[in-house]
């Protein structure tokens, strides 16, 4: 398809919905508060605005199509669309958070049981699910670890927070959103965070490390015990992203460390699906020691009703408005039932060996490498450099993705700064077979011979996408970037 | 496998995981459902102990609206629902579908900068007014309410930092303009149109004059559905808008539906505050071709980590298509007509109840739309009617006080079910 | 996509769904009865099944993702999605046909009214919806003629039916199917049937004429009220297939023009989808006098409950299992309360509207005919020919068919046999806004262009499509057609 | 519009309609509910006075099963669920998941020929029948019983013009052997697997051979889910075997879900006697690439009108794909493992209710598959039972006659669904 923007499509006159329009009389509006002109919006028909997104739709490419094993870090996996009906059954998707509570013992105990289910899993002793996504449960630990400080009369002294440079980018940004300056520790030769580094980072000003194990390396870092202890013994507090936490699912649990909390990307390892970039869902779990900071209302159960409780004088307060995303904890309570504990682990050991699999293939084909921690394991995804490529042919990473999406399926390269040159980072999750491994290193391996044999091909892709090579960076320049079509029309059109 | 790597066993991948943080038994957890039959069953026999209300007057933030069957059935495709952050190549699709999510939105809004939604409308006030802070370098954030105290206790929470919070929350309904007094040390009014209490405040349009007089920014959070007849806050000033579109399209589930929007003029020094995603379009070496990309990426936590505006991540992509899609198909004359079909029912339901005796509409003196204060003057409390009327299929409205409560109307209510709630409420308020 | 057939996708040892396995005993089968060998499905994950057919669908085109006006005689329209929520809703998806009454009266009272609705459309006194398609639906017409000749004596002595050639095939092929004896008129040099040929063949042998008006030529019959006339004076039936009603909605009736029994196809006209050929759903109308003999049951009303009349000593008895394809009844219905009598009658309106107009841009391409009525209107759909454009190049319509895929959309020729030659049938219903039809006018302009100057692109078409072109006529030879993977294997592998 | 055509008003378009019957009022039908919020309000109160039930032991023909979520993810595909008769080269889709359906159904069955599925399972029965005629041309029909009444009657609707029907329904549940004259003017014995009492008949396998001594064909109506732990019938002689494709992952919908399959070995005499399309494979000019078409096309209606077989046109394709997506989600193992569970259960159910008082299971020393016959032996009819079984919640099986009723379980029930109706059987039954 070659659609068009949808404003192009407009058709004045034509409808998609009708409204109800009571015998009623409108009220005036006070002065200056009657909009004045109809919004600018397209008159479409219903099949046309229907066919316009259907038609985009089939101009992207979800876990669903391809062998997604691109996005290292993100943990594309399989998420059963039976869990998807639950969601939509009205029985969820009608209920309004406000409800008495007798009408939502159901969703109640749903929330109740996945608190229970990720304390075993963690280790924890109690769970919020209130953050709408990973960062934002990153944030809400961030916090409550400046709750918890400040309760000990801690707060002005302790401003500063560790983390590591191969962490999600929020475990810098977040704390530093929250008001603490941000120490990151960069990797040692092996690719570990500098333990040396930590040593000299930590003091009385230290609130917390925000560490996540394996990093984005897949790399498993053998002392973190260490790294806990040292923080510990500095009266700062441990907290754990399981962002990566596929491959170690009933391996190694937060708690187990020592830390003193963490948090789950539920829309990673617990399956819901990604949505175009959320919605997701996050999970924080803290330690008895925290739990009087966690946010409110918590869900508790009395024996026989559930109930919220928002009587938590110490709380952080709201972090969300009402109780989380729920259709994305109800998919998540789903899955895991589905799989139980030993299921669990069988995902995290297919994952782990999809990812070894994989890199056994990949470091056969020409101009890649593996940096760091020679000859050691991967867990569950692998950070790849094809320095010795670009030096070869010239030709860049991103490159090569944008070559790799003309055979149906993708990679990114991994978050900035590219620390590992020229990076690609593979995660494959136990969501495929051994066929599929081979399909996509097979392909790698095609984009490669043509980088080398026919690097043009490479250089001018993508050839068989919706659209060709984007020009210039005009995204950057205030007097070209345009984020609505009112600003398109002014500015380009 | 493990021949083609190598491997005697799985167990050689945990090779650097210590064995004193190794588990060392099986995680204690409820045996599997591995059947999907009996799965759902298990799901069935939960769900079944949840009963949505067939006529609820809640509101209060989360909104039952009509969801034309469209939104989902695109929302619903697996290329849109289980993609994620693809390259702009591979994932033109959805490049284009939020870029035009943004553009529908902006034309809602009359403003040209609008961002891939955030979490929620909580963040999205919390990150407008950081944003504002940002801009102005000034701590002071004055809110006018009535808000929700739940927001309010999010935003406080979010701002701690950087900014000090005050809350002018009036008295009754409205705050008295006298009472507000704008530094040059406050760097935003924060208000909403309309407020907590539903209310459209007359005098939203004279407060942009008052906030730019000392450098402040106006900060206008707003209920996007109402913006086809009521004025976009745009009009009157406000320099940054923010809100939740969870109204345009978007199923409750029990809160989970909630997304928020941030809107801003195409000036850098708003464009430059944003943390979230803003797509821009960009022209392809084919003539009339366009591709989609990050505009100013550099602002963000993906590119520059702390260093970046707070931070970015996964947020709420998908309600945001589903927005779009519910805009389009509704379109110009959709969103006048579902905007004055609520203001009438709003109108009409404090007018039909507050006959009721018993019964007052203290805000009947203004417009408000969809939410409004409902007054019980006899013996029983908000919370206690509300259980009288759940015995008769109703649930009523958020309790705000023994006396007050928040009721909703939207398109999707008859004048025949406010005349029912009339009815019953006659029998039920002494 | 290039997507292999699915038994290549077997990956031994994987299962797409677990089913549920009670500790109880299997009982010990007869013998014979017991399955030797497991069947040789195929063994894929779930993901990858999903995989297989989300590929496929992307393979094909629906009328949501193209401007379907291609198929003429099969009123591609827009189904609106609202009324699949009805259908996969439980309270009609998870209804058992036989569940005590009282369970499912709101279903019944959906069909009491659909009847009611049918009737005034059609101006006849009873309808049945049991019919599982158009087809079935004539079938049931002329199970109905039958049963009535032979209730009054007359059964073995007309033995006759007529019909016209450009009425759907069926109209020939159920009325010899029920044992009749088929006598078909041709049209007339103005594209009529050939009403001299009709007084030729009425007599005392004929049970009913079957005609359909308009014709698939889009050709109203003006004297369709005569050939009633003469039918029923030969003391003969008259039914009305009404496939073409989509533009005489509200304009003209069945029963205004005479006619004892009629049908509608609910896919076409009514909107429920087409489902890649089925399930559909027909509706078998008639006249006091055919009432019955009816399919049993029929729903009742007694003033306070719906039931099922299954005591119907006349009928011809069950059609289908059950009650018909009940899904399709209920979107059909919906449909109709949607647009009401002046919405239907806004339907057929502009279903001509858009056909008249696509005919004014089509006629004006080089090389197309639109055969009989010279200078005459057309109701909703219109057979053109590329005669003139095969004299001229060489080239076949379904050639150009072929290449107008590419453009991503389609169209077809028509039924057998190919009275007109090199035949094209559009149809654009009411579903499609001017842009549409202009769109595709220029498609069918830019690829009449090409057979003109570039005749070898349009020979070797589809080039742009999943597939290329397909080699020789192996289907026809016992030889080598492979209807399975497992004649597959036998004969071709 | 109108004037691009040169057209004054769209009365000119029907202008060849006389004025005789033309209708000059507006249908005289219900003011439209012209949003769509009206009208889910309108068909939601429909609706909700359809009760499914939580617990059933209905069978009989339409089948509840577990249907596994991707296959009505498929099928609700907008490219699926809105094409129709496209060419090959663009609705490739359609075609390949089509051959698919038949290849997969092919392997169930241990039969290379399986047609697009026509509407039900009666009238694949009917087909069936009429193949056999054509391809004996002779005319008798034997029926061996117990058949659904209302199959034998679209049965002998169908095949009235050429064939007499037969019907042996034997005593009690089964025929006798000896009852079976196969004469030389037999063009096919016609029996089920399992019958419509859920019986798997002894003498299935012995059948064929007595058929085919005189020239005669078996045809054997089955239900394919069944078809994983229960031989095929083509593995003890059958020469067509046709039924109902519900069962394979098809909600009932009132019984709307039923869809019919027809299947043949690979031989010429029969393949032609096919009126359903055929679907096959075909190389196209790239090698490897596989095209589908449609395989002797000339057998068909839309071919040669009345002289075609029968006729062909819109069937129950979409019930094909999803019979085929189901197919390959269970593979060889999910499909053993359903048979046996099902097997099983009927068992325990027969068993377990015996034990009632009241009760029997006149075929429990014979082995059922789902469907059973119970017998009240009570001052109670099967159908006042059913009345007091529904208000427990539990609805009862097919009542047969006073004494009798069809009871049914699948996969969903548990052993503990039918100890519930046991326990509540033993209450009413006295």
């Amino acid at each position: 398809w070659d659609e068009p923007l949808i404003f192009e499509l407009t058709s004045p006159g034509e409808r998609g919905v009708g409204v109800p329009v009571p015998d009623l009389p409108v009220p005036d509006l006070p002065a200056g508060l009657r909009r004045s002109e109809a919004p600018g919006l397209p008159e479409m028909s219903q099949p046309h605005v229907l066919r316009h997104y259907l038609r985009l739709s089939q101009e992207n490419l979800g876990v669903d199509l391809n062998v997604d094993v691109g996005q290292g870090t993100c943990t594309m996996k399989y998420s059963p669309k039976v869990n998807d009906g639950f969601v939509r059954d009205p029985r969820i998707s009608e209920l309004h958070p406000l409800q008495d509570e007798s009408t939502v013992q159901g969703v109640l105990e749903i929330l109740y049981r996945l608190e229970g289910l990720l304390k075993e899993i963690s280790g924890m002793d109690r769970v919020s699910l209130q953050p709408a996504s990973g960062s934002s449960a990153i944030y809400t630990n961030v916090s409550m670890i400046r709750a918890y400080h400040a309760a000990r009369g801690e707060g002005d002294v302790r401003d500063e927070v560790i983390t590591t440079q191969y962490s999600h980018p929020t475990n810098a940004a977040a704390p530093k959103t929250a008001g603490y300056k941000v120490i990151t520790l960069m990797p040692d030769a092996d690719g570990y965070p500098d333990i040396e580094a930590l040593k000299a980072a930590v003091g009385p000003r230290t609130a917390a490390l925000l560490i996540t194990n394996p990093e984005d390396t897949g790399i498993f870092n053998p002392r973190i015990e260490e790294f806990v202890r040292i923080v510990h013994e500095a009266g700062g507090l441990c907290c754990y992203d399981q962002a990566n936490a596929n491959g170690i699912l009933g391996i190694t649990r937060a708690r187990d460390a020592g830390f003193d909390l963490c948090h789950f990307n539920l829309h990673k390892t617990f399956s819901t699906p990604h949505m175009c970039g959320g919605p997701a869902a996050g999970a924080s779990a803290v330690t008895e020691a925290l739990a009087p900071f966690l946010p409110r209302p918590t869900v508790e159960f009395d024996g026989s009703r559930y109930h919220l409780d928002d009587d938590r004088p110490e709380s952080v307060g709201k972090i969300r408005p009402f109780y989380g995303v729920v259709p994305n904890l109800v998919r998540a309570y789903a899955w895991i039932m589905a799989l139980g504990g030993e299921g669990l682990r069988a995902v995290a050991e297919t994952a782990v060996l999809n990812n070894n699999y994989l890199i056994s293939k990949v470091l056969r084909i020409r101009g890649v490498s593996l940096p760091y921690a020679e000859g050691q394991r991967r867990i569950e995804q692998a950070r790849y450099s094809w320095e010795q490529l670009n030096a070869d042919t010239g030709i860049h990473s991103e490159q090569l993705g944008y070559r790799v999406a003309d055979f149906g399926t993708h990679y990114w390269t991994s978050h900035h700064p590219y620390l590992v040159p020229e990076p690609m980072t593979l995660e494959p999750t136990e969501s495929y077979s051994q066929a599929d491994l081979d399909e996509y290193a097979a392909i790698l391996a095609e984009v490669v011979r043509e980088a080398y044999e026919d690097p043009e091909t490479v250089r001018t892709a993508p050839h068989n996408g919706p659209i060709h090579q984007m020009r210039g960076d005009s995204l950057d320049d205030p007097g070209t970037w345009a984020v609505t079509w009112r600003a398109y029309q002014r500015k380009l059109a | 496998m493990l021949a083609a790597i190598g491997a005697e066993s799985v167990e050689e991948f945990y090779a650097d995981i210590p064995d004193s943080i190794r588990l060392h038994r099986p995680l204690d957890l409820p045996a599997p459902l591995r059947s999907e039959a009996e799965l759902v069953r298990h799901m069935d026999d939960l769900l079944s102990r949840n009963i949505p209300a067939r006529l609820s007057f809640l509101g209060a933030g989360c909104y039952r609206h009509h969801i034309p069957a469209v939104v989902e059935e695109v929302a619903n495709r697996s290329e849109f629902l289980t993609a994620y952050a693809g390259e702009p190549y591979e994932d033109h699709g959805r490049f284009q579908a939020l870029w035009e999510y943004q553009s529908l939105m902006g034309e809602l809004l009359e403003m040209d900068v609008v961002n891939v939604p955030t979490y929620d409308g909580f963040q999205a006030a919390g990150t407008a007014l950081r944003m504002a802070g940002r801009a102005t370098g000034r701590r002071r954030l004055l809110l006018v309410g009535p808000i929700d105290p739940d927001k309010v206790s999010k935003i406080v929470d979010f701002v701690r930092p950087d900014h000090d919070v005050e809350v002018l929350d009036g008295t009754e309904d409205g705050w008295q303009t006298a009472d507000l007094v704008v530094g040059a040390d406050v760097a935003a009014v924060y208000i909403e149109a309309p407020n907590f209490h539903g209310v459209l405040d007359p005098a939203l349009p004279s407060l942009a004059e008052r906030a730019h007089a000392v450098g402040a920014l106006l900060v206008v959070g707003c209920n996007p559905i109402s913006l086809g007849a009521v004025a976009p806050p745009a009009a009157y000033g406000a320099d940054i808008v923010c809100g939740d579109i969870q109204p345009l399209g978007i199923r409750m589930s029990f809160g989970g539906g909630n997304a928020g929007f941030i809107a801003t003029r195409d000036e850098e020094r708003l464009v430059r505050e944003f943390p979230s995603r803003l797509f821009g379009v960009i022209p392809t070496v084919v003539e009339g071709e366009y591709g989609f990309g990050d505009v100013f990426y550099d602002r963000t936590s993906f590119a520059l980590r702390e260093e970046g505006k707070e931070w970015v991540g996964t947020a709420a992509a998908l309600n945001g298509i589903m927005a779009g899609v519910y805009l389009a198909l509704m379109g110009p004359q959709g969103m006048r007509e579902i905007g004055e079909t609520i203001l009438a029912l709003t109108r009409y339901a404090q007018e039909r109840l507050s006959e009721v005796p018993g019964v007052e509409a203290p805000n009947r003196d203004k417009v408000s739309f969809a939410d409004f204060v409902l007054r019980f003057t006899g013996e029983r409390t908000a919370a206690e009617i509300n259980t009288l009327l759940l015995e008769q299929g109703i649930q009523g409205g958020l309790a705000l006080s023994d006396t007050d409560a928040l009721y909703c109307v939207t398109e999707i209510h008859t004048r025949e079910d406010v005349d029912r709630l009339a009815a019953t409420l006659q029998e039920i308020v002494k």
